[in-house]
């Protein structure tokens, strides 16, 4: 992600490192460079996209001929000694400890005193510089994050500098819908979302239905508590999912569309906004962008509080002002959706990967899964797990006990121990890793000895868990898992739209058993209840958040059941 | 277009509630859409601090609906409000990532000690789902801002930072 | 119209096509269970009792929702089935307050009858006790949401049959429940007839006409597939027996 | 030292309680306590429900007088809707009525206390109850099952179920007289009505005998008495205050005393007329009750005289201590008779029982008197109308005695406040007494030390409350069934001895 520039400073402005004080350090950095004298011309001062490791916020990188650097942890007062770095060449990177080499030394966590370094060392920022050469970074592919940090999230010209709207430009003016649709099939690309649908089918399936008007949306409604790839996008790089949204369209023979995000994403909601009206101030997409008549139009809907939305049906209701309740598939919104047309519904991660994959083709993308999987570090067992199914890259939201925290970016295949021990460095404080669980509420937890499980649908479906949308929390070893599995459940509970009755009555019952182990009150007869409900719920509810709520309960069972166990009194209550 | 109301602009009303006419042409400006109910809701919201009976009468009215719809969409979405906003608010996040870091425990801590602010009319103790806000958990928000990093601690401590990101300090009767 | 043939626990069904799976297997003489379902109401598949297995199919199907197609497999009775069948009246009567005995639908209620047929005579969950209030306002009809399992049959009826639209759900998940108008008292509700259709697609106890009491009340339940044929197809089946 | 001695549970009653005997430090008995140790929740639950389910709900109280409660509860609600039912609607319920007292009392008679009687107090208890009594006289226990047989059937004829029923409701009843019940009615009244006469000659011998030292100490003390009583003063078990037009034990009786508007008549020992005419909605100003920490049944007196010394009873005796007369020929000798041997106001708690055989009497020929009335199968049964009041008080007499419903309800007719007074909680003051009568009168004074509690004075004990026939289950709230403990404490309030009996 480095490029060499003249001297610039990009700081994170996405919502993580904004929690953090990037506003106030971006302010004291503009202040500084006035005190200094310095004009934007010598050094750029500028807000960009997520810079990845958002727990180490407010994040600064410096771009200048000796390559880029990255500070973490910084407050108002370093921003003179950041203008002065950034203006001159600085030393080699320093500070962002490989976990292997000394684990407790220096915890990343809190941030270090702002007086420590200006005393000590010859480099005044030593503890706050991060090693971008730390697998952190360097292990990452961004294709979908690929601008991501590199360009100012407001700003249409830096987004068209760096490519914006070209391949939709190419597929309106030179490419067939078809053969947009081919190219897309040919990349293996599945839905991000956590279903794993084939996308290139799910357009053909919007695109062939019976002549007359179809949708195009995309599902921003990232709910799954630990995830937050879909908002690092729109935070970072809207253009890049308008872009997606709009080839999509032609694909499928849309003119209108619909992004939908959660209103608990207000400054992505504010930069799709701004993304919207700088699109519409242009002439909107057909001319200004295709120069074409192409009279497609997008716009936002938010929504207001409700997990379910994140299920397309849920979702369709919500658009048209309704109440977020799904309906029985069939009909799909393929078939039939918004106002009864032909709905294509695509997450916001599949969808910003359409532009790379159109600008480099289809198998260009299709390599990236498989060709990691052929000469990964274990050659011995890659060879067996076959990722046939899982193409490309994929987004993980990495958070939890884990030291290292923030937004990555894998080909997938790679093992879950490279994402979370390598690149993630582990649990805070070195205890072992316990567990990761994976996919919110409908995933599962991949217990520490299965850590060399490939991150790859198949492969994690396979143990009860699934890839899920990408939030991936790490649990370290003081985590009870009854606990967790009850935390989830009084998540599925809170969200469930109560219109089907296992879902809505049998999370109430499934919470209230959870309760009595966590509260070491159940008995042996309660895990059995605790089983025939889960069944039941799952397989008889009537969308996925249903269907799935019991998802960690059973998979913490399946791992972790001796902890059930001795939750259980061993005289029942009622002797 | 103004941003739309969000869980940050809680208990910032603008102007005064019961201004119809304010209504009147906000709701115009979404042409009058039934499908656009939510984005009223939104934006009335924005207006008048929450969603009173009489307002959403009139959004029914104005938009054609019945009124049971637009009631059940209004109780539907967590960000709604149907009653006034509370002085100040201070929400727990509730994601996992606060969870495993301790959001529970620190919510228990939060229910203790706001119990006799919230009698005293001040503040209230709300759950949040997950901000997104993972790598900095045990995340708060207080009124329009953010506390990160609200680690469990031992309790003078703990105090200490609460009172520092804006908490109201502990009264004498739960002091010790 | 075509004919489809399909298996429905072994024997061979013909329906015209387009169907539901409900109508091929009542066809088959399969009385499967059914709550949120009315005939003359749009389906919503909400209550998950009449759902079937059906072979090559990950998950079970809801039977009313879904349509039926040539050769397919169908089983109504798996000991899978049964068994979630009853968790879901078990289910039921453990989330809402469902007392017989004093019950006006007592001796006419379906989700009694279901109960009965599944053979629920206890609830393995334990009950919740919601504290829900009676709205007695209107002055021919009451609700009581205690006895309300959220069959929707009563918004539906409203919305689709008489158009007034005065019932919605309101709140979410456990909170769910009926609401008049701005949740307000129903006789406040200006856009109720007082048609009373509502009251007649209650499968339980949860709408009553205030006369009765006990055991007295008798819902005209097919009067929805009346009217809904008569509305759209102007084609009447007159009720009851011929005059003297 | 003193002692207490305690029975607990007390057996053959329908409830849970327990009895304790006081003794001072000299060992003389100085109080004897009857704990009804269950929880009385009905009034709270009610609250918020249709005032129409009342009658359901209150039925549910408990399987042995739901008739009783089913009949205030409607009348209660006949207030509400501020209507008078339909001729037959008061005719059939009734009906209803008296078929319940006869089968509650044939119940406490054969079923409960005329072991004690034909099989002697200190027979063995394992077969002193209604299998030993079919062992020893087949025939009569045949008999006695029959009768209570008799009244269930007309209920259920009625009501379309034994127990539980549901029939009656405000403005009326549900459903008229089916033809084919009248004419089961009329063959079996003849078999009943043999089989009070002989349960009635075999008692009167027993009396003559046997239970002369029972019928002269188990609670013979004066006492007030009230009940319901007909426009001219007849028997009466329905009808409260110029309640309604069906009059007498057949609903034949008075139009005809001016100014007669019947009530609620109180007398005492003495035979005087201490109040007449009172109407049940006034009951709180004659009418009040004390609470004991020691038991959760509470404890009505009579307003004017204060508490205690307000006790009065209720039930079979009260009633017919109150009349001026039943109304029908054969009842009527039977009330003369009685009066005969008790005096012309009857103060022995003993002399329930006999009460009950001659109010079975007045049930069974009001039961045929009814049946000749032709309007009972008018098929109008029921007035409609909604909510007129906010407030009422409904009547009846139980089997057991005088029974008040009173509710509020809100502009809805929701319910807002129950309050329930119950023939037993009425007579709790006078079973207390009984008790103590009974423990001076069968226990050695002062109370030896060491004295173990023999069986046949657990059993006097039980009995002395078994005189009143009482319900706990409804007068609080049942959550089991029906034991009685006996515990004599000290002084300073040690278990001395205790006497268990299960369920």
């Amino acid at each position: 992600m480095s490029k060499p520039a003249p001297a610039r400073l990009r700081c994170c402005d996405a919502s993580a490192c904004r929690n953090a004080g990037g506003l106030a350090l971006r302010q004291a950095l503009l202040a500084a460079r006035a005190a200094a004298g310095l004009q934007p011309t010598s050094l750029a001062i500028g807000a960009v996209g997520c810079l990845r490791l958002c727990g180490r916020g407010p994040l600064v990188a410096a771009d200048g001929p000796g390559g880029s650097r990255l500070w973490g942890g910084l407050s108002p007062e370093q921003a003179a000694l950041l203008v002065a770095a950034a203006w001159v060449d600085a030393d080699p990177p320093l500070a962002l400890a490989s976990p292997q080499a000394s684990p407790p030394a220096s915890p990343p966590t809190p941030v270090p005193p702002a007086s420590a370094p200006l005393a000590s060392s010859s480099d005044p920022l030593a503890s706050y510089r991060l090693d971008l050469s730390h697998p952190f970074f360097s292990l990452q592919q961004p294709v979908v994050l690929e601008h991501c940090g590199l360009i100012d999230p407001d700003c249409l010209d830096q987004a068209l500098a760096h490519g914006a709207y070209s391949q939709l430009r190419r597929c309106v003016r030179q490419l067939t819908p078809e053969a947009v649709r081919q190219e897309v099939r040919r990349s293996g690309l599945r839905g991000r979302g956590g279903a794993g649908y084939p996308t290139g089918l799910k357009w053909d399936t919007v695109a062939l239905q019976p002549p007359g008007p179809r949708l195009v949306v995309a599902n921003g409604d990232e709910g799954d508590p630990g995830a937050f790839m879909d908002r690092t996008v729109l935070e970072s790089d809207p253009h890049r999912l308008l872009e997606g949204l709009a080839i999509a369209a032609w694909a499928v023979g849309a003119e209108r569309g619909y992004v939908y995000v959660r209103a608990e994403y207000p400054l992505a909601i504010a930069r799709l906004r701004r993304a919207l009206d700088q699109i519409s101030q242009r002439g909107g997409f057909g001319v200004a962008f295709t120069g074409t008549p192409w009279p497609l139009r997008l716009e936002l809907r938010v929504g207001a509080g409700a997990y379910v939305c994140g299920e397309e049906t849920a979702l369709l209701q919500s658009i048209e002002g309704g109440r977020g309740t799904p309906r029985p598939r069939p009909p799909y919104p393929a078939q039939r959706g918004l106002g009864g047309a032909p709905t294509l519904i695509n997450n916001v991660e599949t969808l910003a990967a359409i532009p790379p994959i159109l600008r480099q083709g289809g198998d260009w993308y299709a390599a990236i899964g498989a060709g990691n999987q052929a000469s990964a570090d274990k050659p011995a067992s890659g060879a067996t797990t076959a990722t046939l199914g899982s193409r490309g890259t994929k987004v993980f939201s990495l958070s939890g006990a884990v030291v290292h925290t923030g937004v990555v970016e894998v080909p997938l295949g790679m093992p879950l121990r490279t994402v979370v021990e390598t690149m993630g460095g582990g649990v805070v404080g070195g205890a072992p890793v316990k567990a990761v669980q994976t996919g919110g509420p409908s995933g599962g937890c991949i217990p520490a000895a299965l850590l060399d499980t490939a991150l790859d649908y198949e492969a994690m479906a396979s143990l009860g868990s699934m890839l899920g949308s990408g939030g991936m929390v790490v649990l370290g070893p003081h985590t009870a898992m009854p606990e967790l599995a009850r935390y989830f459940m009084g998540f599925c509970v809170e969200e469930s739209c109560g219109k089907c009755l296992p879902c809505r009555a049998g999370t109430v019952q499934l919470a209230a058993l959870l309760d009595r182990f966590v509260a070491g009150q159940a008995e042996a007869a309660d895990l059995d209840r605790l089983e025939a409900l889960c069944a039941m719920v799952k397989a008889t509810s009537l969308c996925g958040l249903g269907q799935s709520a019991p998802n960690p309960v059973l998979a913490t069972l399946r791992h972790f059941r001796p902890e059930y166990l001795a939750a259980c009194r061993e005289e029942p209550r009622w002797a | 277009m103004a941003s739309i109301g969000t869980p940050t602009q809680r208990g910032c009303s603008g102007a005064v509630a019961g201004d119809r006419e304010a209504i009147t042409r906000l709701i115009q400006l979404q042409g009058d859409d039934p499908a656009a109910l939510i984005e009223v809701l939104h934006q009335l919201q924005q207006i008048e601090g929450y969603l009173a009976a009489r307002s959403l009468h009139q959004v029914a009215r104005q938009l054609r609906l019945p009124l049971s719809r637009v009631y059940g969409v209004a109780s539907f979405y967590h960000l709604f409000r149907r009653t006034p906003p509370p002085v100040h608010c201070c929400a727990v996040c509730l994601g996992t990532a606060c969870f495993v870091n301790g959001a529970l425990e620190l919510l228990a801590v939060l229910e203790l000690r706001l119990a006799q602010q919230a009698r005293a009319g001040g503040w209230v103790l709300e759950r949040m789902g997950c901000l997104g806000a993972c790598g900095s958990g045990p995340v708060l928000r207080l009124d329009q801002g953010l506390a990160i990093r609200v680690r469990l601690a031992p309790a003078p401590k703990l105090d200490a930072q609460l009172e520092a990101i804006g908490l109201p300090p502990l009264g004498r009767a739960t002091a010790r | 119209m075509g004919v489809i043939t399909l298996s429905v626990n072994g024997a061979a069904v013909a329906v015209p096509s387009g169907a539901t799976l409900l109508a091929a297997c009542r066809s088959a003489g399969i009385a499967l269970p059914t709550l949120c379902y009315l005939e003359g109401l749009s389906p919503v598949g909400a209550c998950r009792l009449c759902l079937v297995e059906l072979e090559g199919a990950g998950r079970p199907l809801a039977a009313c929702v879904s349509e039926a197609a040539e050769g397919m497999v169908l089983r109504t009775d798996t000991p899978q089935l049964v068994n979630f069948r009853r968790m879901g009246v078990e289910l039921f009567f453990a989330e809402g307050n469902h007392v017989c005995a004093i019950c006006v639908a007592n001796g006419c209620c379906e989700l009694q009858d279901v109960a009965v047929a599944v053979g629920m005579d206890h609830s393995r969950f334990p009950y919740r006790y919601p504290q829900r209030s009676v709205d007695a306002s209107h002055p021919l009809f009451s609700l009581d949401p205690n006895r309300c399992i959220l069959c929707t049959r009563c918004v539906r009826a409203c919305d689709e049959l008489e158009g007034a639209h005065v019932w919605d759900v309101a709140e979410r998940g456990s909170h769910c429940r009926i609401v008049a108008g701005l949740d307000q008292p129903w006789a406040e509700v200006e856009a109720c007839t007082s048609c009373g259709q509502c009251v007649d697609a209650c499968p339980t106890g949860a709408l009553f006409r205030k006369d009765d009491t006990n055991v007295t009340s008798h819902p005209q339940r097919q009067r929805a597939a009346l009217l809904q044929e008569a509305r759209q197809r102007h084609s009447w089946r007159n009720q009851g027996p011929p005059p003297p | 030292m003193s002692r207490t001695v305690v029975i607990d549970p007390v057996t053959r009653l329908e409830g849970h309680a327990r009895i304790t005997l006081q003794l001072d430090a000299d060992g003389h008995l100085v109080e004897a306590r009857f704990h009804v140790v269950e929880y009385r929740g009905f009034e709270k639950f009610c609250e918020g429900r249709p005032f129409t389910e009342m009658a359901a709900i209150t039925a549910r109280i408990c399987g042995i007088c739901p008739v009783s409660h089913l009949l205030a509860a409607a009348k209660t609600g006949d207030k509400l809707l501020a209507v008078r039912i339909p001729p037959a609607a008061a005719k059939l319920r009734r009906l209803l009525n008296l078929a319940q007292i006869s089968q509650s009392h044939a119940l406490s008679f054969f079923h409960l206390s005329s072991p004690d009687f034909l099989l002697g107090w200190d027979s063995d208890p394992a077969k002193r109850n209604l299998f030993g009594l079919m062992a020893t006289d087949p025939d009569l226990a045949r008999a006695g099952i029959r009768l209570r047989q008799f009244g269930q059937q007309i209920i259920e004829l009625l009501g379309g179920r034994k127990i539980h029923s549901t029939w009656a409701v405000p403005g009326g009843v549900r459903s008229p007289l089916a033809p084919a019940a009248k004419i089961w009615i009329q063959e079996r009244l003849p078999e009943a009505k043999a089989t009070v006469s002989l349960a009635l000659g075999i008692y009167k011998r027993l009396l003559d005998g046997p239970l002369q030292r029972e019928q002269r100490s188990f609670g013979n003390f004066p006492s007030l008495f009230m009940g319901l009583v007909g426009p001219e003063g007849h028997w009466e078990h329905l009808e409260g205050w110029d309640g309604g037009e069906a009059r007498g034990p057949g609903g034949a009786g008075g139009s005809g005393a001016a100014g007669g508007h019947g009530g609620l008549r109180i007398r005492a020992a003495d035979g005087s007329l201490v109040a007449d005419g009172l109407r049940e909605d006034d009951y709180a100003s004659f009418l009040a009750e004390a609470v004991e920490p020691w038991s959760y049944l509470k404890f009505p007196y009579y307003r004017s005289l204060g508490y205690p010394e307000g006790i009065y009873r209720v039930g079979p005796l009260a009633r017919l201590n109150v009349c001026d007369r039943i109304g029908s020929p054969w009842a009527d000798a039977e009330l003369v008779e009685l009066r005969q041997r008790c005096g012309p106001v009857a103060t022995s708690s003993f002399a329930y029982h006999h009460a009950r055989l001659v109010e079975i009497v007045a049930c069974l020929e009001g039961i045929e008197l009814l049946l000749q009335d032709p309007e009972l199968e008018d098929p109008h049964v029921r007035a409609r109308a909604s909510l007129n009041r906010r407030e009422a008080v409904g009547v009846s007499e139980a089997p057991r005695g005088t029974l008040f419903h009173h509710y509020r309800v809100d502009d809805n007719g929701l319910i807002t406040r129950v309050n329930l007074i119950i023939a037993t909680g009425q007579n709790n003051l006078a079973m207390n007494r009984t008790v103590l009568q009974i423990a001076r009168e069968f226990i050695p004074d002062p109370v030896p030390a060491g004295m173990e509690i023999p069986e046949p004075l657990l059993n006097r004990l039980e009995a002395g409350i078994r005189c009143f026939d009482p319900c706990l289950s409804c007068s609080t709230h049942a959550a089991g069934s029906m034991p009685l403990d006996l515990e004599l404490l000290a002084a300073d309030g040690t278990l001395l001895a205790q006497r268990r009996r299960g369920a």
